[in-house]
């Protein structure tokens, strides 16, 4: 089944077949042609402009030969063969309805594309799926670029939309949802690839049937909650527009038959209009890939108040902690802690800070799980709080980072970035935005407040040690990710348009270049001919450019993502591409 | 693993550590309500819009279901299901 | 007076301080840094975009350490500090009447800017002059980029636009015009740079007095024609609406105080509803820089049957021809006839074809200066013309070439487009289009007519032996012009996105690299800390792009661009922006 | 520089050579007539359309004039004529 090929040729480093590279989405190559000693050569091989201006997220997927590029909406596919990228082989330029602009919260952004390959008995074609921003999911043929099948997943009417990158396991492509700054309850769906049916949809709030809890979910952390607390933890219906969507990125496990993801915010962010811990969203989901049953969850933020979205990516790894030999997965998380959990039950191994300025928790309590809040930074109607570290943004949203297995560092793009907040009420409308909150942002301590600057940080994690290696700081953050390769080196774009190579070790910067446009995707590596070659999308947007992209003043605009990248347009203006880099 | 007894937090501010159950641990914050159902902060919903959502799911899963239903048999994926 | 600043800072390669480099217009820079030994190892310095997606036409200046970038519609200028040109210095983002682009001809471009240095006496600021699509020259503040004065030029509810790039000279500003095909009546005018007032205006077609033309008008070239032919070469008020707009470039002869530019076509294009000559329309003029007045004038095109605007490229070059020491102007006409005139009083030196497919002509009578037409491609009502060579984009259309004074050679980049051309009636309604001819346009002969590629060529051509040294084929066409160097390498980017490098005497192709979008601006070059760069912007679109653009499918659309250029999407998509190389 | 003569052009077909006077050489295609109006390609212009330009252009002229003059009173740029 796809698994296996797809495992196969995810191994051989002409390829690059799913976002992280392989199913453990540690984004690590092997490759190391570009390397400590010669990164500072790194050049322009070629470039490709989208002819899309909003924010580029994700990054290429790399087939046989063929680069298959995704873009922001309306979501175009271009399919470019190495041999000569000079010429589109194919291209897909969809017709999308308008007002999905309207209800999209973050910029009209799409994380990337997946690849399924056909197997010899099949009479399915090799499939490019991509998922648009107004709900549909598409099934190209990836040799040609005809529409294969086409679903709809998300109804933008009420709220709907997907910008999260599809993702196939076995012969099914998982999808998930965006919207929970709407009111939409999150799903995640499979599809059989090669009939378009769905296999199964799961709901991350609701009755336990609707979100795949069964009998033996979270037994061996029954501390973390079980059943019923789809619908105890909410008050009334309010489950029912209670979020949870998922966006964010997705790891497998063939051996368990195990997917990982988290599920999003709650809905409204104003907290007092939804009593309980709402569960389960803010979960780390491990669900059974045939049916989409919930092995374990772990909800990180119950009843969050700041939105601290738990969608972040989700790296596995096996490594020796405490003397143990484990099977892990690692996700930093937007409310300012990087957890690493046992992922074949879900014990809970290590909850580090990933800033010492992180204010909201004094701890997690390892043993029941439970972050422990420091109730100064608290929100809540009727009161505005202030110097709230980490922001809505969290210290980490949507970047796919990577992990060294030999050096066994994390690499983190970290946002540095608090915030001031005040709820207030609202009615819930079916395709409204629906969120009850002004924020303000602003650089956290170590950044330059005064000039709003100093808003991210890219550090090296070790998960056995609970320690950073080495963290420097960045302008305005490096949004996209990184890439980590058996060179030595470690890449990853920033916000401002530099795309930046360091020494994996040591975090010394060894080469940079200045893009077209600020980076908010994240970098690959892949082989042609002989030749080891990187490629990152330009294209700055996403939440942290809304200001920029739809020319917005208003510091608290944009969810209040205004203000505190008020000075990004004076860096970078809008672009969306791709450079590809060789010696 | 630990199933978590009801352990004292401070009663003054919510912190989050005081369950009721593993995995319910929510308390309303000092003068906020443990219901807004009724209170000042009652979000007044409308059912008819909350149970848009799942409305406009059902019909979308009916709609893909004839097109993947009429794929299989024909070989022919056909979206707009007026023609099917 | 700033010529004589402008003809210093001219000199100094670390400045590039108008269109053409300098004022003989011919983009040819005396450094050879880069050169043909090592132009093969050009890389990519740094890049920046402008965050816009329409056809990016002209090229950057550079004075004293600062790039000027301009760009297409809402024409937004950057200022670039090259120390570090990661951050943006200033920027100007002009709200502009979105009405604007309904009235643009071919895509909404803009050719450039224009820069004046302050003299000691004067209160006034360094200045960068720029053109905007809804009519509006801006004079700009250049160290701070506030608007220091803004006056109006066209009006757009006539039709009327701008897409010149403004032209310094002494301590006045030359502004043309776009919209012949609207019906607008073209005119030139210069503006003093430090009061915003107007010092003269000159049209191109109507009374003696509102063209400029007086007593000595020709007077060494009776036979061109001289008083009243701008009214008695028109039948009634046709030359009210008849077109002659300049939207090219401008060269300047300080020691004859000429200024030297070409008026464009007249209007409509339906030759049978504008009996007559049509003079000043397709007209070579030599101005007098003061007052504006005519010094001679020749007309290329009388009574232009396929739109052959005469706007394009003037350089200026001292050569010997025929054992005599001449002052020229060289102009390679849309016509498909590259000019070369005694720029002192307009004697006709040389007047060949740019390439022996074109067969509107059958030679120019070099005693009268009349081009001498082959009946068979001419163009009437009822009577639908093919295989006429060249197509109304001409044999070559708004590229900026350059002349390498060394090797006394031009490069052109010119197209290879022949069309059919079928007229019809219409009425003149003020601001709506006016041109009366359905076209559909392909290859040339030399060129791949089943596949729609080989539409252009670049030649290398000597004036004085009337011949070309060498010629290449280009898949689409260099539409936006050549940079000469002493380093022996002449640059040029080429519709579907290559930027190439290429030997100046041989032609050879030493280098090439993909850029994000096809180029249609026109490379310069400038040293910075003692570095050569070569900078050119990428963006397809104008007039061959409109259908990539705007997503026009009918070939006839667009002018008849469409059909020619259906292509194009394979090869390149959109995109806006600057790509700065060095060694 | 030569004064043309009038040459025997094709009196089969318009080739540009036949001059009434210097720069003056156009003449009608065979079948097609040497003044439009009145003929069936009457344009039937509008005299009112044919004056919009020249009036548009006068009235900016108008304007930027004011606006140079208050400039160079002033020395401060003012855009908006109604506030001169
Ligand atoms: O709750 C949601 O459904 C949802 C969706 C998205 C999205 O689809 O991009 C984002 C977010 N939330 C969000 O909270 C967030 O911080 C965010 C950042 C971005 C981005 O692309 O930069 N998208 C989103
Ligand atoms: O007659 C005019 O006023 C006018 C204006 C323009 C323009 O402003 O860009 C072009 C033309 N004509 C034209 O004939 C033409 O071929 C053309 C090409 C382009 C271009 O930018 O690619 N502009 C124009
Ligand atoms: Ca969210
Ligand atoms: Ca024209």
């Amino acid at each position: 089944n796809a698994n296996d090929r797809l495992i196969e040729m995810a191994k051989n480093p002409e390829n690059y077949v799913m976002p992280g590279l392989d199913y453990t989405a540690d984004n690590y190559s092997e490759m190391d042609q570009i390397n400590t000693g010669n990164v500072k050569d790194l050049r322009v091989a070629w470039t490709f402009s989208t002819g899309l201006l909003n924010g580029h997220e994700g990054t290429p997927l790399v087939v046989d030969g063929v680069m298959y590029v995704n873009s922001s909406f309306p979501n175009n596919v271009y399919a470019l063969d190495l041999k000569n990228p000079g010429k589109i082989k194919w291209q897909y330029k969809p017709k999308q309805d308008p007002a999905a602009r309207a209800v999209a919260c973050c910029d009209l952004v799409n994380r990337g594309l997946a690849y399924w390959p056909t197997d010899d008995a099949s009479k399915t074609p090799n499939l490019i799926l991509s998922n648009q921003l107004d709900g549909h999911v598409v099934a190209l043929n990836a040799d040609t670029g005809e529409m294969y099948w086409k679903v709809e997943n998300s109804d933008i009417k009420v709220g709907s939309t997907l910008t999260v990158a599809p993702y196939v396991v076995k012969d099914m492509v998982i999808v998930g949802s965006s919207g929970a700054e709407l009111g939409v309850r999150g799903y995640a769906t499979a599809y059989n690839v090669k009939t378009g049916e769905q296999v199964w949809r799961r709901y991350a709030t609701g009755p336990d049937a609707e979100i795949g809890i069964g009998d033996d979910f979270n037994k061996d952390n029954p501390q973390y909650g079980q059943k019923g607390l789809g619908l105890a933890t909410w008050e009334g219906d309010a489950w029912k527009i209670g979020g949870g969507t998922n966006w964010g990125w997705y790891a497998y496990d063939p051996s368990l038959d195990l997917i990982y993801y988290g599920s999003g915010n709650p809905s409204p962010w104003n907290e007092t209009m939804r009593p309980g811990d709402n569960k389960w969203t803010m979960t780390i989901m491990a669900r059974n890939a045939d049916d989409g049953m919930l092995k374990w969850g772990y909800q990180k933020t119950p009843h969050d108040e700041w939105d601290y979205a738990g969608v972040n990516v989700m790296m596995l790894s096996d490594q020796k902690i405490d003397g143990k030999d484990l099977k892990l997965v690692t996700h930093p998380d937007r409310n300012g802690i990087i957890y690493t959990l046992n992922r074949v039950n879900g014990d809970l191994v290590r909850a580090d800070f990933l800033d010492d300025t992180v204010n909201v928790w004094t701890h997690v309590d390892m043993k029941t799980g439970i972050p422990v809040r420091n109730p100064e930074y608290g929100t809540r109607m009727d009161h505005k709080g202030k110097d709230i570290c980490p922001s809505a943004m969290g210290y980490h949203d949507q970047a796919h980072d990577s992990y060294d297995p030999e050096r066994g560092l994390f690499y983190l793009a970290i946002n540095h970035i608090c915030m001031d907040w005040e709820p207030f009420m609202l009615p819930y409308r079916a395709g409204q935005f629906f969120v009850g909150a002004t924020l303000s942002m602003y650089p956290g301590p170590k950044g330059d407040r005064a000039n709003y600057l100093g808003l991210g940080q890219v550090k090296a994690y070790s998960a056995p040690e609970g320690k950073y290696k080495w963290s420097v700081m960045e302008r305005f953050a490096a949004w996209g990710g990184t890439l980590a390769t058996k060179g030595g080196v470690m890449f990853y774009p920033t916000l401002d348009g530099y795309f930046k190579a360091r020494n994996s070790d040591t975090g010394e910067l060894l080469w940079k270049f200045k893009m077209p446009s600020g980076g908010i995707g994240y970098p690959m590596t892949y082989e042609h001919d002989g030749t080891q070659y990187v490629a990152v999308y330009y294209g700055v947007g996403g939440w942290p450019g809304v200001g920029l992209v739809f020319d917005l003043q208003d510091p608290t605009a944009g969810l209040g993502a205004v203000g505190a990248f008020r000075n990004l347009q004076n860096w970078t203006q809008q672009g969306g591409g791709l450079l590809v880099f060789s010696l | 693993a630990v199933a978590l007894a009801m352990t004292a937090g401070s009663a003054l501010a919510y912190d989050g550590t005081n369950c009721k159950a593993p995995g319910n641990c929510w308390e309303p914050k000092p003068g906020y309500p443990e219901k807004v159902k009724g209170s000042k902060y009652d979000p007044k919903h409308d059912p008819k819009e909350l149970a848009k959502q799942s409305e406009s799911i059902k019909e979308m899963e009916a709609r893909n279901a004839k097109r993947s239903a009429h794929f299989k048999e024909t070989g022919k994926w056909v979206y707009d299901v007026s023609k099917l």
